[in-house]
């Protein structure tokens, strides 16, 4: 893999953008910073980290699959489109936090794998050459390093940047981060190993130690399953569900098709666990009837069963937006302490 | 009352007296949070857990919300607004008088993180109160605001900051009382072409993810099925798409209106800073206007959607 | 604009607004036909999330009309009507729905000649405010287009 | 009696005679409904508007004209005269003539077109001859039968053998010139007679210029000329040249309380209230500032929200001015000149644009030649002679009478009379109750469950009424593209007999689960299709309409292309919708055949008797210790009847009854239950089960707290009166000076009613003082006398005896003191102008009559009470014992001040509606009403409290849920529009069918 330092963001930004790739970047709209398609003049810097976390780039609140109409030729049939595929253009994401990009591999993990390949996820997140931006300042409510992660975390990205004076500096990770930078003009070779691991050293001493979930991990799940702290914590729960829209992990979603005379749309759309219709059949039973049963499968989720199921990786990549905008602040970190007692 | 520190011990005097009393089995209230702006609804069954009340102004709930169907005595802790939304859930049926002991407490108005981040661009690391300022610390500065400067918008206008007519018990002095919401902008944009009307109120959620973070978190919103959520029919689309999500949002102005108490939990819940309240706002003032109705103003009153006048006011009909 | 023809929903009670539209029809008055109707049984019936859906569905207007106050087939669904009327009035003006879009009227079964004068006013109020655009969903991209 | 026949003659199709004929129907008689003219309706039909609610009239009388007009056991025979009455009571034979109408009821379908062409205009007696309809014609838009007429005098094909247009147009070949009258004869068991009125015809009175002046008109002629449906379509202008007057006067008492012009002493008692209502409704439909002046002698606002009525058009600038006008005088511009003396006897000249004359009623000639031929008693003024203590029963045995043919009154009072002669007639039938009534009996309906619609579509032609604007063929082809249509054909009249068969044949050979009926309204005509699908096994409420007639092909005649898109579209919305319907089940319930009376009083006893005579068994609860209520203290009634002999023997009658039982010194404690199951605990703890229930608790003579009442023994009350008057008071009979004081405590501030029978009773105490001792000075001091009706006649009695009448306004109070111990009362005569000073032995105070405020009682059974604590009844007009709850009725004062034969009319009146509900062993209920969805109930109540009959309660048995009495449940789907989650849907008019026909109509 490869280092290379520039010495003007905007030109490097410039670069990105004239690769023949879409640039999608943090930009300030509003008062709050969004992943958003820029030009390189509007990308902002100075954020602790984008408000949504940047799942909605490859999977977003309503994604339109397919579309069907009446077949004219044949009554009682109808006509199948895919919808949308065709158009996924090759697209450079800059300014990705670490914890975010942890998170999408998390995500990734469940949209493609040895079962399954989601083609919308698929040509989205592979068609995207994805450039990290570490966490100099890590914000009051950052804990990546409580989960595994690191402020210069590399997992999920292609190339991972740091901020050096107007500059950057920048590591390959991956041979399409090698070839992407390849490609690009206004690079410098080497500068910025050595100077990283001094930065991610110290933005690291800001961060908090190691969550202790080895016992939640070990244990068997029915035991966390059936701890009695779950209907504590769920019993101030709103089942608002606006840590499972900020997560960077969560990716559930509901099919929905919606008709006129002549046709229909197929769509999906963020859904979240949160919701007590999220798990209701059509017969009106619900497994998941109560808050208490909700509130724990989210945590269950995050922390016992990706773990479970993707060897190890934590389903929480530390990025705090769930504590800073939980209302009733039901705390991520204060859940796992509960479940690993 | 002079210091803040008093004021929590009141409360927790007041609350573990409750329990004692058999007036309540649980007290409702809050306790600080885990990070800055936050702060924990608390749910206390014995004196120790009592231990942890706390005033704060970073309640961004209301605790009225957790008492629909709650089995048992409850004893809550109530700012003004969650002394009137309990009012409406009696009123409502949804929690009986009988089983509700009201702690009021004098109100000075919750404060609005976003008006405080707008006011501090430094990174904010810590965030404590007292009686009137909050004080905010970076990585090595600190610095105070008044609270009265960085209030919730819906706290600007309060009508009940202290909540004497309602409480059974009252903790703090009173809160001196404020004008209330005038509507002058609602009035004025109420002048405007429809486009722009329509443009500003189509702009207020324009980001809107139908979360539904507001509707949980209003007390009026207990219905086991919410309209959006009909499945026969299912007449309101689920995407992002602009009429759905404004549909939704009238619609529930409208399923609060003669209800809603102006607690601005929907505001403060909402992740994505929509000013929600402005469509609440609109019923709000046509239900003064024409029924002078205030929601839970007493503990006897009929909601305005629930009754009527023969001699009702209704020029605009032909 | 000249050539556009309004799509009204119409909600009528049946005991008096519908009634009068069968006696406009004895009566042979005539106006014009860019209305449909929804028979309710009365307005109380009227679940303001009907006005919403025919409007997000593509109307260009809505007419209601029901027993004048005091005349209620059942004592005092009119009256319970009439509250949410006035809210969802308000509420849908203030939003910015031209003021011509959405009408309500008390019509009895006996007058047929204001049933009339009411329909002509409704249909030119609202084909003067011009095709809804604003208040309705968009239509269903079905990428039709790209098909042909 | 030797035969007793279960059916009875109504004569009359007016409200009155309609309801008395729906009482008897729905309690098992049979009834012939014989009606003189083309269609029932009656008076009642020409109204605009009805005081004191300004309620439609066409509106609120259309439904009970449908009804009447379907009922199973109501035999319509209109155009029919009664020739005969012979037998006796239990089996009268009535012979009658049918006359012909020209047309073919069976196939007239009301379109119309027969009335295009035919040559011959006849003023329309329907608008009061202010315009004209054609020879062949149909009474009025929404008549029963809605059924066309030729009128022989005037069609010149009758007449001339002229013409024929009618026969050649008439798509259904529905004219026969060649009908002719028959004569048949009735068997029936009692007959009740309710021939009504006519309205006092002015021509005579030259006075009033009515017969040369085109400013004048009669009150009726203008409120023809107020209805939507009028000449003008409500527009008031003058007849003569459409100017929109800008003054109109209307003038009180013509051919009332007038024995000089008219011969008609009496008062008509509804003209002072028609009048304000006309006045008010006048002024409303002016668009501009109309002056409205009402010259009356006294107003006589004493019924039920009257008086507020009153007040209110005073506040609303309708001028009052006390006089009778001597002279009108036509102006050269069409206006009119009046010359009158005023209050203060001052000479007045003021000219108005138009003049309404407040004619009074009266008994036709034909009414009178009949009575006398059925040897009925009549008064003087030719009203049928009745008792006080029985009101609707005339002088020959079996004959009963209901509205204005026993004395002038209002709707509420025609009705109550209605009933109070249904249950009155039907007394002595009850053996023969259900022998000659009809029931139907349909085919169980097949199992539909599980199956996918398969929808019917029927587009009917109705003649060229449809066709010739609608492109028939094209809507048919288009419904057979909609989704689930199974089936979809034209018919030439879908309504006819041959079709109906013809869709019963399809429904079962295409296995249809659905119809749909693209033709008329389904206010008319959506029954018969009901009853069709019964017929061919089909739940009936698989069914719905598109009225593609009156709707559509009637008003957009000058536009088939869309009128063809719009039926289309209307068809559309109508499959969508009835795909969506469901089989919707009717339950039956048991009914408790017995009643609780609530109140032992002359009402409670009166209802409890008229029950038993049908059968039914009830307990009377009685809060005193002796039954009678304040009938026990009255002397006698205005007829002079002696109040306690009466009442002794009414108390022997329930006392011999086995089936009333009387229970004293109780109250109602605890209510549950609802129609035909209610469950009352009393205060003794007995424990009653009942199907319905008559609160009938009563009203209080109010406790005056002015002229020295308590203060002095000499000031005294009515009833305090009339005990010393029973005891022979001897210091009362050797008193020389009596003043009465009228509407204390009525009619002010607080207590804004009438107490409507102080004045009558007022003037009666003095014409028994007067006849007792003819030198007793007598003064009543009052604001206006209402002796309503005939009562008239004492009044005038009691000037003629010398009693002196001093009016004073409300602003000048009499002022009573007492010096020593004599009373001294002061007076401003405002005609004199000067203060008058009576020292009377004794003062009366005619106190008013005050609510018991049983609201404990009422919430117990959900029924409510009017701010002034009278109970409140399901409709002012046409439901005057019925509550908005069913199984609840109510008789007596506690629904308002009223004199004893009215208390009786009410009682009895009480029991014919109650009698409709016990008669039926099971209720059946369902169909079209409100169900909970548990899942989506919240229990927060607002279901319940919009429900306008407390059909919704939240049942702690059900976590505080919403619970629906189907039983109560009217349909109104108040409760489904106001759920915030949509835990109410209403059967047949759900969410998912109406989001369905939006979605269709765009």
């Amino acid at each position: 893999m490869a280092e290379y330092t520039v010495k003007d963001k905007l030109s490097f930004l410039k670069a990105a953008a004239g690769s023949g790739r879409r640039l999608l970047a943090p930009s300030s709209k509003d008062g709050r910073v969004r992943l958003a398609e820029v030009t390189p003049d509007r990308v902002a810097f100075d954020y602790l980290n984008t408000h949504l976390s940047p799942k909605d780039a490859f999977f977003p609140q309503t994604e339109k699959m397919l579309a069907f109409h009446k077949d004219a030729a044949k009554p009682g049939a109808f006509v199948y489109q895919p919808l949308g595929l065709d158009k996924i253009q090759p697209t450079v994401v800059f300014g990705l936090r670490p914890c975010d990009a942890r998170g999408l591999a998390v995500c990734d993990r469940v949209f493609q794998n040895d079962r399954f390949t989601d083609p919308y996820w698929k040509t989205k997140y592979e068609g995207a050459v994805k450039i990290g931006l570490a966490c100099q300042a890590p914000g009051p409510n950052c804990f990546c390093t409580a989960v595994g992660g690191s402020p210069f975390g590399e997992d999920g990205l292609d190339v991972l940047a740091f901020t050096k004076g107007e500059g950057l500096g920048l590591k390959t990770l991956t041979p399409a981060g090698d070839e992407f930078l390849k490609g690009l003009s206004g690079l410098e070779s080497g500068g910025a190993a050595g100077e990283m691991d001094g930065l991610k050293k110290a933005a690291e001493s800001r961060l908090p130690g190691p969550l202790d979930l080895a016992k939640a991990q070990a244990a068997p799940v029915m035991e966390i399953y059936n701890q009695p702290h779950w209907k504590e914590t769920a019993d101030r729960c709103l089942n608002c569900g606006t840590c499972t829209f900020f997560c960077p992990t969560c990716h559930c979603f509901d099919i929905q098709d919606e008709e006129n005379e002549r046709g229909g749309v197929r769509m999906r759309n963020w859904d979240t666990c949160m919701s007590w219709l999220y798990t209701i059949h059509g017969s009106g039973h619900n497994p998941r009837p109560t808050k208490t049963e909700r509130v724990r499968q989210r945590f269950m989720h995050k922390l016992k069963y990706i773990p479970l199921k993707q060897g190890g990786a934590c389903g929480c990549v530390g990025c705090g937006r769930c504590v800073q905008h939980c209302p009733v602040n039901i705390d991520i970190r204060a859940v796992a302490v509960d479940m690993s007692k | 009352m002079t210091s803040l520190a008093d004021l929590n011990q009141n409360i927790q005097t007041a609350a573990r007296r409750a329990l004692a009393d058999g007036r309540a089995e649980v007290v409702f209230g809050y306790r600080q949070g885990t990070a800055p702006f936050t702060a924990a609804p608390h749910f206390a069954r014995t004196p120790e857990d009592c231990g942890q009340f706390v005033w704060t102004s970073f309640a961004r709930v209301n605790l009225a919300a957790y008492l629909p169907k709650y089995p048992g005595k409850v004893a809550l802790i109530a700012r003004g607004c969650e002394a009137r939304s309990a009012v409406g859930q009696v009123v409502e049926s949804q929690f009986p008088r009988e089983n509700l002991y009201v702690i009021g407490v004098g109100c000075q108005g919750m404060v609005d993180p976003e008006a405080v981040l707008a006011r501090e661009k430094r990174p904010i690391r810590e965030v404590t109160e007292d009686l009137t300022t909050i004080n905010l610390a970076g990585d090595g500065w600190t610095a105070s605001l008044p609270k009265a400067e960085v209030l919730r918008r819906n706290c600007k206008t309060c009508v009940c900051r202290t909540p004497k007519d309602l409480a059974d018990e009252m903790l703090g002095g009173d809160a001196p009382p404020l004008p209330a919401d005038d509507f002058a902008d609602l009035k004025a944009l109420a002048a405007k072409p429809p486009q722009e009307k329509m443009a500003y109120f189509k702009g207020l959620v324009k980001d809107c993810l139908r979360c539904y973070a507001c509707r949980q978190a209003c007390p009026l919103c207990y219905c086991p099925v919410c309209f959006v959520d009909e499945t026969r029919p299912q007449w309101l689309g689920k995407s992002n798409d602009a009429m759905d999500t404004f549909t939704f949002h009238l619609l529930r102005a409208f399923h609060c209106a003669g209800r809603c108490t102006s607690c601005g939990a929907c505001e403060a819940a909402c992740p994505m800073d929509i000013k929600l309240r402005e469509f609440n706002r609109l019923l709000e003032e046509e239900v003064q206007k024409d029924w002078q109705f205030v929601p839970g103003a007493s503990w006897d009153q009929k909601p305005p959607l629930t009754t009527y006048r023969p001699d009702d006011e209704a020029d605009f009909i032909k | 604009m000249s050539d556009f023809e309004p799509r009204i929903v119409a909600f009528f009670c049946n005991w008096c607004t519908y009634g009068a539209a069968d006696l406009a029809g004895v009566s042979r008055l005539d106006y014009p036909p860019n209305f449909r109707v929804v028979r309710l049984p009365c307005t109380g019936r009227l679940n303001p999330k009907y006005i919403i859906e025919a409007f997000k569905r593509g109307a260009d207007g809505v007419w209601v009309s029901g027993c004048h106050p005091g005349d209620c087939h059942y004592i005092a669904g009119n009256y319970h009507a009439r509250r949410k009327f006035v809210l969802l009035h308000h509420m849908i003006e203030a939003v910015g729905v031209e003021p011509g879009r959405l009408h309500f009227s008390w019509i009895s079964s006996a007058e047929a000649t204001k049933f009339q004068e009411v329909a002509r006013e409704v249909v030119e109020k609202v084909r003067a405010s011009g095709p809804n655009q604003s208040f309705r969903k968009a239509e269903l991209d079905l990428g039709l287009a790209e098909v042909a | 009696m030797a035969k007793v026949v279960g059916a009875v003659m109504v004569a009359g199709g007016g409200v009155a005679g309609m309801q008395a004929a729906l009482d008897l129907a729905n309690a098992g008689y049979y009834v012939y409904m014989v009606e003189k003219s083309l269609a029932i309706g009656g008076r009642m039909a020409q109204l605009d508007k009805t005081f004191p609610t300004n309620d439609c009239s066409m509106c609120i009388i259309s439904p009970k004209l449908v009804e009447v007009g379907r009922h199973i056991n109501v035999e319509l025979l209109t155009l029919t005269d009664i020739l005969a009455i012979d037998g006796s009571e239990g089996d009268f034979k009535v012979r009658v003539r049918k006359n012909p109408r020209y047309i073919d009821m069976s196939k007239c379908i009301a379109c119309g077109e027969c009335t295009k062409k035919c040559p011959v205009k006849v003023g329309n007696d329907y608008n009061e001859l202010l315009d004209t309809r054609k020879a062949v014609y149909v009474q009025y838009a929404q008549a029963v039968p809605l059924k066309y007429g030729i009128d022989a005098e005037k069609c010149l094909k009758l007449t001339k053998g002229r013409c024929g247009s009618c026969e050649k147009l008439c798509p259904a070949k529905a004219i026969d010139y060649t009908q002719k009258a028959e004569e048949a004869v009735l068997n029936v068991g009692s007959v009740i007679l309710a021939p009504g009125f006519t309205p006092f015809g002015p021509r005579g009175l030259e006075t009033y210029r009515y017969a040369d002046s085109p400013g004048v008109m009669t009150a009726l002629e203008f409120e023809r000329l107020l209805g939507a449906t009028g000449p003008t379509m409500g527009h008031v202008v003058r007849t003569s040249d459409h100017k929109e007057p800008k003054a109109i006067a209307f003038l009180q008492c013509v051919g009332s309380r007038d024995v000089n012009r008219a011969d008609n002493g009496y008062c008509s008692s509804v003209c002072c209230m028609y009048a304000i209502k006309e006045a008010i409704i006048a002024k409303e439909h002016a668009k501009y500032d109309l002056q409205v002046t009402i010259f009356y002698m006294d107003i006589r606002s004493f019924g039920k929200d009257f008086e507020r009525y009153y007040e209110k058009a005073k506040a609303k600038g309708i001028r009052f001015v006390r006089s009778r006008i001597h002279t009108i005088q036509p102006l050269a511009d069409g206006g009119l000149r009046f010359h009158y003396v005023t209050d203060h006897g001052r000479s007045a000249t003021e000219d108005f644009d138009m003049a309404v004359l407040s004619h009074g009623l009266t008994i036709t000639a034909e009414t009178v030649k009949m009575a006398r031929q059925f040897g009925l008693a009549m008064d003087h003024y030719n009203f049928a002679k009745t008792s006080s203590f029985s009101p609707v029963a005339l002088s020959r045995p079996g004959i009963y009478a209901c509205g204005v043919f026993t004395g002038p009154k209002d709707i509420p009072s025609s009705v109550m009379e209605a009933s109070a002669a249904a249950a009155a007639a039907s007394s002595k039938l009850a053996s023969a109750r259900g022998t000659l009534a009809r029931t139907v009996t349909v085919p169980p309906p097949v199992d539909i469950t599980g199956e996918p619609p398969r929808v019917g579509v029927f587009i009917c032609h109705c003649g060229i009424n449809i066709a010739s604007v609608v492109d028939i063929d094209k809507v048919v082809e288009f419904a057979k593209t909609l989704p689930f249509v199974e089936y979809a054909s034209n018919t030439m009249f879908a309504c006819s007999q041959d079709n109906q068969e013809q869709m019963v044949k399809l429904i079962k050979e295409y296995r249809l689960n659905r119809i749909v009926v693209s033709a008329c309204s389904p206010r008319t005509h959506e029954p018969l299709f009901m009853e069709t699908l019964a017929e061919a096994g089909l739940n009936k409420y698989l069914f719905e309409m598109a009225n593609i007639r009156n709707h559509n092909s009637w008003v957009h005649a000058g536009n088939p292309v869309e009128a063809t898109r719009k039926a289309m579209d209307m068809t559309e919305m109508a499959v969508a919708k009835a795909a969506l319907l469901a089989p919707l089940t009717e339950n039956v319930i048991d009914v408790d055949p017995t009643a609780l009376v609530i109140g032992g009083g002359v009402a409670g006893l009166n209802t409890a008797l008229a029950l038993s005579s049908q059968g039914y068994k009830s307990v009377v609860v009685e809060k005193e210790g002796r039954t009678g209520g304040n009938a026990n203290r009255l002397m006698s009634t205005a007829k002079d009847e002696n109040v306690a002999q009466y009442l002794a023997g009414l108390q022997a009658k329930v006392e011999a009854d086995p089936n009333i039982s009387v229970v004293l010194n109780a109250e109602v404690d605890q209510v549950s239950g609802f129609v035909g199951n209610f469950e009352t605990t009393l205060t003794n703890g007995d424990l009653v089960k009942h199907g319905v229930t008559i609160i009938a608790t009563g009203a209080k003579e109010h406790r005056p707290e002015e002229y020295l009442y308590g203060q002095h023994p000499r000031v005294l009350t009515h009833l305090e009166m009339d005990e010393k008057f029973k005891a022979g008071d001897a210091e009362v009979a050797e008193a020389g000076a009596f003043v009465f004081i009228q509407c204390v405590g009525s009619r002010e501030t607080g207590r804004l009613y009438c107490s409507k029978v102080c004045c009558t009773h007022t003037v009666h105490s003095a014409v028994t003082l007067k006849k007792k001792n003819p030198k007793a000075r007598i003064f009543v001091l009052y604001r206006d006398i209402r002796t309503y009706g005939q009562r008239e006649d004492i009044y005038k009695e009691a000037r003629d005896l010398g009693v002196i009448f001093v009016r004073y306004e409300p602003e000048r109070k009499p002022r009573v003191s007492q010096t020593g111990g004599k009373l001294a009362v002061e007076v401003h005569d405002p005609v004199s102008g000067r203060d008058l000073i009576i020292n009377p032995d004794f003062l009366v105070l005619a106190s008013a009559i005050v609510s018991g405020r049983e609201n404990a009682l009422g919430m117990k059974y959900k029924v409510p009470l009017d701010e002034d604590g009278w109970f409140f009844e399901a409709h002012q007009k046409l439901r005057p014992v019925d509550f908005a709850t069913d199984g609840m009725f109510m008789a007596g004062l506690c629904h308002y001040p009223k004199p004893l034969d009215e208390v009786v009319a009410q009682a009895q009146a009480a029991a014919a509606r109650a009698v409709t509900v016990l008669t039926q062993p099971k209720m059946t209920v369902g169909g079209i009403v409100a169900e909970i969805n548990h899942d989506k109930c919240s229990g927060c109540g607002v279901c319940a409290a919009v429900c306008p009959y407390s059909a919704i309660n939240l049942d702690p048995a059900k976590a505080g849920k919403a619970v629906v009495n189907e039983a109560m449940c009217k349909g109104c789907g108040t409760c489904a529009a106001s759920c915030r989650s949509d835990a109410p849907a209403l059967r047949g008019f759900t969410n998912a069918g109406l989001f369905a026909q939006i979605a269709a109509a765009l």
